[in-house]
């Protein structure tokens, strides 16, 4: 069953006999003969299957994707987290916040209450159920990263984007917006991410939003960057130059040619920023630059007032910290095989 | 393993004991902060002291003192034989060398952080730098009557002195000392200064302290003392005492479980059990501070006293102390520790009863009170050991009561910012007294009009000036009596505890007295 | 080589002009002065005022930026605020322990992970390649500090086996050359010190070196595994050459070129990542110092030493970018 | 009248090289002064090696290049200078087909889409200004939705796909059938000319042949014109009316493709010809080659003189490198005046008076001891 | 007997690679050929049908893991003296491969380019073979290594020890890649695709080469291409392959005068040949590789066959002697075989009309879309 069918255009079905056939078919009807071949053949070729239709690349990244065991956990943990922390209050137990057992817990004289029938994972230095904090504490951690990626890969790719954009399109002027906007993330990059993030945090004051902000700046440039060197690379792919040959307009091509087939190692890293933003956030809460309100537990300012009774009530600190770890590797196992999928050096 | 880092030095090995900070120079006259005035408190000696573990004044350098009737001239009878590090004498005239060097310092010394308790004591100097704007001077003149009497002549009576005598700021210098800094300004241009090289590079200045400096190490942060043979007291218990900044409060704890260092203070309360059970000496100091909650007047709720009786009665005070406070803190009953002379047992006192909070909120139409909260973060504080867990159970104590709290923290140097300029409706903020005086309480606060509470009350003020300004010990402290009492009638706050400090060494250390003003004298301390 | 040096230190200048005026700009207008940390607390409020006049934060900002430009142009970054030292001084008291605790994380993560992530390329889908696939995944998500803080409680609380702060034990002697404490215990014969520097080094350098490890051993790893499906090794296999010439001459000259950017990238990084681990282990370096420098308001210290810092990672990245292309022929035609 | 002339195109890249603003050093000259013109329903064939200007002599007649200096006629207008704008709107006249199949087509977008977006760029297809009176907006629009719909699928029928190809991605094709959909994305715009750069170089014989077959069959339907662009002799000559032979950045000789087969002048493109190898045993072993020397010079320092003398096996002392031949026609014969060729000697060539000298070859031929 | 044995016996060779998740696949399935001394033996086919895994295999250089080999390919290693050394270059170890690899069998690949390690210096690259093989160091490695890049026609080779691959352009690169080939006198020599990456005229200056290689020292090639031209200038045998199988086999001769493979047929008439008549069509093989059919189930060639009969499907096909008549009146050891169980007779070849004949092609493609 041949995709391509011959330009030639004598080649008509049924014009001539084929010649050189044996004896024992001349007896069939030629036709008949041929219907049979067909049949044949196309049985033969039907196992093969179907290439899928209308998918892209993307689709064949997650086809890809299914056999990968590292995806596969890396897709567990994101999705059990994300369950958690969209219904965290139905499953929380109890109010994080609620001190109801606080006189049974002194800090002072390093007496803790560890998990129990009512408390699974036992109470907080203050007397708060940990299990309920835990679960919403997920929801916190969940929403810091998110926001904070958005703030990285809105900004990134709007600087990256258009340096890119220029840079591809703009000829002699755009590659002046191009330098100057590769010199401000310069810039960005060569200012320590944490100190970046801690100048922030110290501008705005510590709150959940500053840590957000801070994280999500300190990614600004790697964002950028990453834009800005995919959309150069496919900028000088023929596709370009096809569209322009059409002549398409210059910001059209921009924008439904080059950024599209961009923002692959965008969303690639974006998962990972996911993992790295909840980390960077538990690094500014134990600076005391993270989220000042009790109402909203969250993992890192958790994990950070908890360090304290490391030695006396280490569960404490270790709940947060695993809550962090694993959700931090769920989101880089899963960015990981993403860029593995999408690598086009391992597609065929 | 006592003998661990023991090569170096002499044969005994150095104590060690960690700092939360790095000293700032060494001449404690140009410091404002504690850690300095630790360092100093070794090495240089004022004319009076505090009694050791006590707060109680007593003589220092100076045995008698003596005030005049209007309290203006005070006369200090120097102790006999004693010797300066570089061998000068203690006379009168080298007391008076060291206040005459003060009262005539010029230039970049008059900035406000170069002579902060010069200026809070004494006020300006011989010759005001306008570029500085220092107050008017207090401080009138340093008499060398004979070789052990000084008198010194101020202009108006304070309740300042002779509390302010005491202050490590003004540890007395050999007179060869002073003269080898004469001349030594703080250089830098304008807005850059820098310190001057005697109070930078140990070798010049010299007190008549158990200890002599021997090594300022500032990549380390370390200061290195020796004992001090010729000291005029019991000769140090350590030979070499060095003295090392750790910042964190974790790691302060940990290098001293793992035997890096053989003390250190700022312990937080969560420690104190644990490391005695494990066998470290861990001496708690007494009350010599309060914490309080604050209510910003400005605030239209907080200007009705019947929600900040509301507020009282809601906070459970006695938890906070169970809990979270060293052993030993109690719920303060006043802005004023009962160490202190002009404590008053007759204060208004508030239950703990969240119905009767929730009630008095109603009754005064604020059952819906939504409020802001402010707190300190990385910060602990003597008297504020772990202000966020502080403020998470008065919070909910708060909410308890219906009141809907809005949490909003700073970091410390943002704080006072803040809730100086009155924009936290409520605070947490505390006290530990530099010398045994209650205005050093009441009067830092409740002296005047000030924007960190909003209280406008002429006659506490008024009364404030008199009871302060009258120099007569007793009816003073009768008068502070009286305050306090108004204080909570007013209730500007709540005063949340006053909880003792503690500090803590190594088991084999035999620890010196603690001070409830933290003014451990090193040498007290030995080897076991 | 010379040309492309001389431009890429030009380029600094611009990127250092702009990063010196947004610090300036941004750390000024940090709410909170140094009026508030550098005096106690029951300074008036005149008192502030008065300590702001003096140290010239009346100033408009553009003043004080051109005057702050004056000096830089002179080598002096301002002083302190907090110890009233020149800032310059501050930094290079402080260099040397961060840069110690650097070179140590970094021949940490460089000598393990080089290694490691070779052998997990060539041992592909064995248990050690998951093993080092496994660690390196959790070495970047676990947080530094809280690396560090388990380290300190099994190593050092625990087992006590290494020290838990500092560079060097107290009252420890030595002699002060270059502040380099290794490098001056080498040139005097000082074991002793020697010995005890190293072991201050070890907690921290392991905590620092987690991330670089990490990430080195998994670059190395994709790297050798690319490397190793290249066309040339195939020729050199063709020509049948020793196994072990093809995996050094061939594989791993190769494969190191995208490793030796990426140790660029990270010791830059090393520095900012020594906030966490010198904390925690009260190491007197620069990250400790530029921390407490944001508490007390400190903006000479903060703009100079992030200027520095800056100046550093951009100097390490031109090294980077060297040494690239003298190991790459490719790049050094350009 | 012709449909393009090319007058005398340069095209120079500059190299660019500084410490702190980037100055111009020296000059790649991709094309080196080319003159051609095509006529229309023709096919114009250009070979060369690669690396002398082929593709980008194709590229700057679409100005996806800048024009260095030159003129580019099609249809009564200088391309070379009109603003972009206007420039724009000619490209739906020139089209382009590319060599790489795959990489031409953005993999993002679906073959309908990839047909269309040139349709929609021009506004092509719809009712005309007559029809459309009388119809409201939306009316409008979908008549030329429809319109354009049927276009495309006109498009690819043509090429022989079916429209059930519109919702496919490329990467869902086969090589050939990519560069089908390249050439239906050419065809789609309905141009005057269509200009093919190494339409089939990256595919494999049997396909090449089926686009070939195509290309040829397109045009005898459509009277397209083409501008053939390959390095393959062989191909070029089989789909070309006229060839053009390039060497370094410029054109060596230019005649029609049977009497450029038949009697090849210029040394190069008598070598070239007989490096390109003939599936018949027979032709190869009796073959006479010329096997050249070296490789092509690099375009940033071209040799001086006739920029072929350095290889060239009839290279004469004189004038070959001092002075640049120019295109001409070839004198005497029974030269239709279409044979051009840019060589000092080429009459004494074609005569036999000069012979190549063989020692430039030898070395390689008996090079191994 | 000894001197009768061939240099390489290739015997139903087969290499299969499985992937997870993909299943088996055989990229090489049966395929047998001999290599003589002084020989030049053909491998063509269209791109995929695995003539690269093949001279992998026989390399040892295939992935270590996921791949079957299956039959044999003995080597006669030496005849120095009576005795004979034969060894299964599929069976003997890893390290005695080695051995071989470079000094008695030696391969040149197809992107010269990416053959060569960039950031090692070409000399290098010549004298670690030396050295490895041959024991050479130093200063005689490196006279050695000028020899030889001047033997493979590098000009100036001492300076050109010291430059870096990337420096050097496309036929030097290959050529520099032949010179390791020849560096220790291989007696086998493998060719993948030598010339594609290269001009035409470049590529004539290779084959040259390797021409001369195989006459003067009397190396055995095994060439593989898909260029038929290529082929008709260079071999002496041919093997055609698609899908993985030889399809036909027969010495260069016969192969192109009488083709009888469908497959050959249609290769040979895809090919545009510079000394055919203009204006002639093609008559390419129709669809692409991707169209075949396992070979289980028939021949894998029937769906893009113009000649395929029910019988085609029946299983696969044999490979069977070619019916004599076709063409010279030849020996029985002048194998000429091919895989088909309805070939086309010479005479049907000269025939054009009767090739261009019914297909289901049509049909198909409606089928499919
Ligand atoms: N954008 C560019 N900048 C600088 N030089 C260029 C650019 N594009 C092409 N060149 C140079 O111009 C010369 C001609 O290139 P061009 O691509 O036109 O050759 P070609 O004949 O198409 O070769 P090929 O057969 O390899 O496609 C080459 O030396 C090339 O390096
Ligand atoms: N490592 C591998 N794993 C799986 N399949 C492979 C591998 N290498 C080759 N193949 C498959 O084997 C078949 C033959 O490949 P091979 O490289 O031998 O083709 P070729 O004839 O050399 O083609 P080309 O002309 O493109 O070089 C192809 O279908 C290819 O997909
Ligand atoms: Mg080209
Ligand atoms: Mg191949």
């Amino acid at each position: 069953m041949p995709t391509t069918p011959s330009s030639n255009p004598s080649e008509v079905p049924g014009a001539t006999g084929v010649p050189g056939v044996t004896g024992a078919e001349e007896k069939i009807p030629f036709h008949k003969r041929k219907a049979a071949k067909v049949d044949r053949l196309a049985e033969l070729m039907g196992d093969r299957g179907d290439d899928g239709h209308g998918s892209g690349i993307w689709r064949e990244a997650f086809q890809r994707m299914r056999r990968s065991p590292m995806a596969i956990t890396g897709a567990v943990i994101v999705a059990l987290f994300v369950v958690i922390a969209l219904f965290s209050p139905l499953i929380a137990p109890y109010s994080p916040t609620s001190q109801a057992w606080g006189n049974e817990v002194f800090p002072n004289r390093n007496e803790f209450v560890g998990p129990r029938a009512g408390n699974w994972l036992g109470l907080d230095h203050l007397g708060r159920d940990m299990f309920s904090r835990m679960v919403i504490g997920a929801r916190q951690t969940l929403l810091v990263g998110v926001v904070a990626t958005l703030v990285g890969f809105f900004f990134g790719a709007i600087l990256g984007g258009l340096a890119g954009a220029c840079s591809v399109l703009g000829g002699r002027w755009g590659r002046q917006v191009d330098n100057v906007v590769m010199r401000v993330i310069d810039m960005m990059l060569a200012m320590p991410t944490l100190l970046l993030a801690v100048t922030v945090a110290a501008l705005v004051g510590p709150s959940l939003t500053t840590v957000m902000i801070a994280v999500g700046i300190a990614q600004i440039p790697i964002f950028a960057r990453l834009l800005r060197g995919a959309m150069i690379s496919q900028g000088n792919r023929e596709y370009v130059l096809a569209a322009q040959a059409l002549g398409v307009r210059k910001r059209k091509i921009a924008l439904t040619h080059i950024l599209p087939n961009s923002m692959g190692p965008v969303i690639v890293q974006s998962t990972l920023t996911l993992a790295t933003a909840i980390i960077d956030a538990a690094a500014l809460s134990y600076l005391g630059l993270g989220n000042p309100d009790a109402n909203f537990p969250e993992w890192g300012t958790m994990l950070s007032e908890a360090q304290r009774f490391l030695s006396s009530a280490p569960s404490l600190a270790v709940y947060p910290a695993l809550g962090i770890i694993i959700t931090a590797l769920g989101f880089t196992l899963l960015g990981e095989s993403l860029r593995e999928a999408l690598d086009p050096k391992l597609r065929k | 393993e006592s003998d661990r880092g023991g090569a170096g030095g002499g044969d005994e090995q150095p104590f060690v004991f960690a700092s939360a900070g790095d000293i700032a120079s060494l001449d404690p006259f140009l410091a404002t902060d504690g850690e300095t005035f630790r360092y100093s408190r070794q090495v240089f000696e004022t004319l009076l002291e505090h009694e050791s573990g006590g707060s109680e004044i007593v003589g220092g350098l100076a045995e008698t003192w003596d005030q005049s009737e209007d309290g203006t001239v005070w006369t200090f009878g120097l102790r006999d034989g004693v010797e300066f590090h570089d061998g000068d004498e203690l006379n009168a005239e080298a007391v008076c060398a060291n206040f005459d060097r003060w009262f005539n310092l010029t230039g970049a010394y008059q900035s406000s952080n170069n002579s902060y308790y010069w200026q809070k004591i004494f006020g300006g100097f011989a010759e005001n730098d306008e570029d500085h704007a220092p107050p008017e001077p207090r401080f009138v003149s340093c008499d060398a009557e004979d070789e052990l009497t000084v008198v010194i002549e101020v202009s108006e009576y304070s309740s300042l002195y002779p509390g302010g005598f005491s202050l490590a700021a003004f540890g007395i210098m050999s007179p060869s000392s002073l003269e080898a800094m004469e001349g030594q300004e703080i250089g830098g241009e304008e807005g850059n200064p820098t310190l001057p090289e005697y109070s930078q590079v140990p070798g010049t200045v010299a007190g008549t302290g158990p200890f002599t400096v021997e090594e300022w190490n500032q990549d380390q942060s370390e200061i290195t003392f020796n004992r001090f043979d010729g000291y005029w007291g019991d000769p140090a218990g350590f030979e070499t005492m060095i003295i090392r900044a750790i910042p964190d409060e974790n790691a302060r704890r940990q290098a001293l479980e793992a035997n890096d260092i053989h003390g250190y203070d700022l312990v937080a309360p969560a420690d104190v059990a644990p490391l005695q059970d494990a066998g470290f000496e861990v001496p708690t100091r007494d009350v010599f501070n309060v914490l309080y909650l604050a209510y910003q007047q400005d605030h239209e709720a907080l200007a009705d006293l019947e929600v900040r009786e509301a507020l009282a009665h809601a906070v459970n005070r006695q938890r906070i102390v169970d809990t979270i406070l060293p052993e030993g803190g109690e719920v303060a009953t006043q802005f004023h520790p009962d160490t202190l002379d002009g404590w008053s047992p007759n204060v208004r006192e508030f239950e703990y009863d969240s119905e009767l909070a929730q009630e008095k909120l109603a009754d005064a139409g604020y059952e819906d009170l939504e409020i802001e909260f402010c707190y300190p973060t990385e910060v602990t504080r003597p008297y504020m050991p772990a202000p966020k867990d502080i403020f998470d159970v008065i919070t909910e104590d708060l909410q308890e009561a219906g009141v809907t709290v809005e949490a909003t923290s700073y970091e410390w140097a943002e704080y006072i910012n803040q809730t100086d300029s009155g924009n936290c409706p409520l605070y947490l903020l505390g006290w530990t007294g530099d010398y045994n005086d209650a205005y050093n309480f009441i009067g830092t606060w409740f002296a005047g009009p000030s924007s960190a509470w909003g209280v406008d009350d002429e006659e506490l003020f008024d009364k404030m000036a008199e009871v302060s300004g009258n120099p007569d010990e007793e009816e003073r402290v009768a008068g502070y009596q009286e305050l306090n009492e108004m204080v909570m009638d007013i209730l500007p706050g709540l005063p949340i505890s006053s909880s003792p400090p503690s500090i803590a060494f190594s088991g084999d250390v035999n620890p010196p007295n603690v001070s409830p003003l933290t003014q451990e004298n090193f040498a007290e301390a030995s080897w076991k | 080589m010379l040309r492309f040096i001389v431009r890429r230190l030009l380029q600094l200048i611009p990127t250092l002009g702009g990063l010196s005026i947004l610090l300036f700009v941004w750390l000024q207008r940090l709410p909170g002065g140094p009026e508030y940390a550098l005096l106690p607390d029951d300074a008036t409020a005149e008192q502030r005022a008065a300590l702001r006049r003096s140290l010239g934060l009346d100033e408009p900002l553009a003043v004080q930026y051109l005057s702050f430009l004056g000096r830089i142009v002179q080598g002096d970054l301002g002083t302190s605020l907090q110890t009233s030292r020149p800032v310059l001084d501050e930094f290079f008291l402080r260099f040397p322990a961060t840069f110690e605790l650097a070179v140590t994380a970094m021949l940490i993560a460089v000598t393990v992970g080089l290694p490691l992530g070779y052998l997990a390329a060539r041992k592909r889908g064995t248990v050690l390649d998951f093993a080092a696939v496994g660690g390196s995944l959790l070495g970047i998500c676990t947080p530094v500090f809280f690396l560090a803080f388990i380290l300190k409680v099994i190593f050092a609380e625990n087992l006590g086996w290494f020290p838990s702060a500092f560079r060097l034990s107290p009252g420890l002697s030595r002699t002060d050359i270059t502040g380099f404490v290794v490098l001056d215990g080498l040139m005097t014969r000082e074991w002793d010190v020697v010995a005890d520097a190293l072991a201050h080094l070890v907690l921290p350098g392991l905590a620092l070196a987690s991330i670089p490890l990490a990430v080195i051993t998994r670059m190395t790893r994709a790297s050798v595994l690319e490397v190793m499906g290249e066309d040339y090794v195939r020729t050199a296999n063709a020509k049948g050459l020793h196994r072990t010439t093809v995996r050094t001459r061939h594989v791993l000259r190769n494969a190191l070129l995208p490793v030796v950017t990426a140790v660029g990238l990270l010791a830059g990084s090393l520095f900012a990542g020594a906030v966490l681990t010198e904390s925690v282990f009260a190491f007197p370096g620069i990250g400790s110092f530029v921390y407490a420098a944001t508490q007390t308001r400190d903006y000479p210290v903060l703009t100079g030493f992030i200027l520095l810092i800056a100046t550093m990672y951009v100097f390490i990245n031109l090294l980077v970018d060297i040494s690239y292309s003298l190991l790459d022929p490719r790049v050094r035609a350009q | 009248m012709s449909l393009l002339e090319i007058k005398d195109l340069k095209v120079h890249f500059p190299i660019k090289r500084g410490v702190i603003i980037d100055r111009t050093v020296g000059h790649v000259r991709a094309v080196d002064g080319v003159s051609l013109s095509i006529e229309p329903g023709q096919t114009y064939g250009l070979v060369g090696e690669s690396g002398c200007g082929k593709t980008t002599l194709g590229r700057a007649v679409l100005r996806l290049n800048q024009i260095t200096e030159g003129e580019v006629w099609f249809d009564g207008r200088d391309l070379a200078r009109l603003d972009s704008e206007s420039m724009r709107r000619e490209r739906a006249k020139l089209q382009m087909v590319f060599q790489d199949p795959l990489g031409s087509l953005n993999p993002r977008q679906n073959i309908g889409s990839i047909l269309l977006e040139g349709l929609q760029t021009h506004g092509i297809g719809g009712p005309s200004d007559e029809e459309a009176r009388g119809l409201s907006r939306s009316e409008r629009r979908r008549l030329t939705t429809e319109d354009q719909h049927r276009r495309v699928v006109d498009a690819l029928e043509r090429v022989g796909l079916s429209a059930k190809a519109l919702q496919r991605y490329p990467h869902e094709f086969s090589g050939g059938q990519r560069q089908r959909i390249g050439i239906a994305r050419a065809l789609v715009l309905e141009p005057d000319l269509i200009i093919c750069d190494e339409p089939v170089s990256a595919l494999d014989v049997s396909i090449q042949a089926q686009v070939l077959n195509l290309l040829e069959e397109l045009q005898g339907e459509l009277g397209l014109t083409y501008l053939v662009i390959a390095h393959d002799l062989a191909v070029v000559r089989h789909v070309s009316d006229v060839v053009g032979v390039m060497y370094l950045g410029s054109m060596v000789e230019e005649a029609a493709s049977d009497e450029l087969y038949e009697t090849p002048v210029h040394p190069y493109t008598r070598s070239l010809m007989s490096a390109v190898p003939v599936p018949d045993p027979t032709v190869e072993d009796t073959r006479e080659r010329i096997l050249l020397a070296g490789d092509l010079p690099s375009p940033a320092n071209p040799p001086t003189g006739c920029r072929f003398h350095t290889r060239c096996p009839w290279r004469q002392e004189e004038l070959c490198d001092t002075e640049r031949p120019e295109l001409r026609p070839l004198h005497g014969e029974e030269g239709s005046g279409t044979h051009r060729v840019a060589c000092h000697y080429a009459e004494q060539i074609l005569s036999g008076e000069i012979q190549p000298s063989e020692e430039r070859a030898e070395r390689i031929v008996h090079g191994m001891s | 007997m000894s001197s009768s044995t061939p240099l390489l016996a290739v015997d139903e060779l087969s290499v299969a690679f499985h992937r997870r998740g993909h299943g088996e696949t055989r990229a090489v399935d049966g395929v047998s050929f001999t290599l003589e001394e002084g020989k030049v033996t053909g491998l063509v086919g269209e791109s995929g049908c695995g003539k690269s895994v093949t001279s992998l295999a026989l390399m040892g250089l295939l992935p270590d893991r996921g791949v079957k080999v299956g039959g044999s390919a003995v080597m006669r290693l030496s005849d120095r003296g009576e005795e004979v050394v034969e060894a299964d270059l599929l069976r003997i170890s890893n390290r005695r491969m080695r051995d071989l690899r470079g000094s008695q069998l030696a391969m040149i690949f197809q992107d010269p380019l990416s053959s060569l390690n960039p950031v090692v210096p070409i000399g290098v690259q010549v004298t670690e073979i030396l050295k490895r093989h041959r024991g050479m160091r130093g200063t005689p490695a490196r006279k050695e290594a000028v020899d030889l890049l001047y033997r493979v026609g590098i000009p100036d080779p001492d300076r050109r020890l010291n430059e870096y691959p990337h420096q050097l352009s496309g036929g030097m690169r290959q050529r520099a890649l032949i010179a390791m080939a020849v560096a220790c006198k291989p007696r086998l020599m493998i060719a993948d695709e030598p010339t594609t990456a290269l001009d035409v005229t470049i590529q004539a200056q290779i084959l040259e080469l390797l021409k001369d290689l195989v006459t003067e020292e009397g190396t055995a090639l095994l060439m593989i291409t898909h260029d038929l031209g290529v082929v008709a200038g260079l071999c002496d045998d041919i093997n055609v392959l698609y899908a993985g199988r030889a399809v036909e086999t027969a010495e260069r001769g016969p192969l192109f005068a009488a083709p009888t493979h469908p497959y050959t047929v249609g290769l040979l008439g895809s090919i545009p040949r510079l000394d055919a008549p203009r204006g002639e069509p093609l008559t390419p093989v129709r669809g692409s590789v991707n169209d075949n059919i396992a070979w289980t189930d028939g021949c894998a060639f029937a769906p893009r066959c113009d000649h395929y009969t029910m019988e085609c499907l029946q299983g696969p096909p044999p490979l069977v002697q070619v019916a004599n008549g076709a063409g010279e009146g030849d020996d029985a050891g002048s194998a000429h075989v091919h895989r088909c169980v309805n070939p086309i007779s010479h005479a049907v070849v000269v025939d054009r009309a009767v090739l261009e004949s019914p297909a289901v092609a049509g049909d198909d493609e409606e089928e499919r879309g």
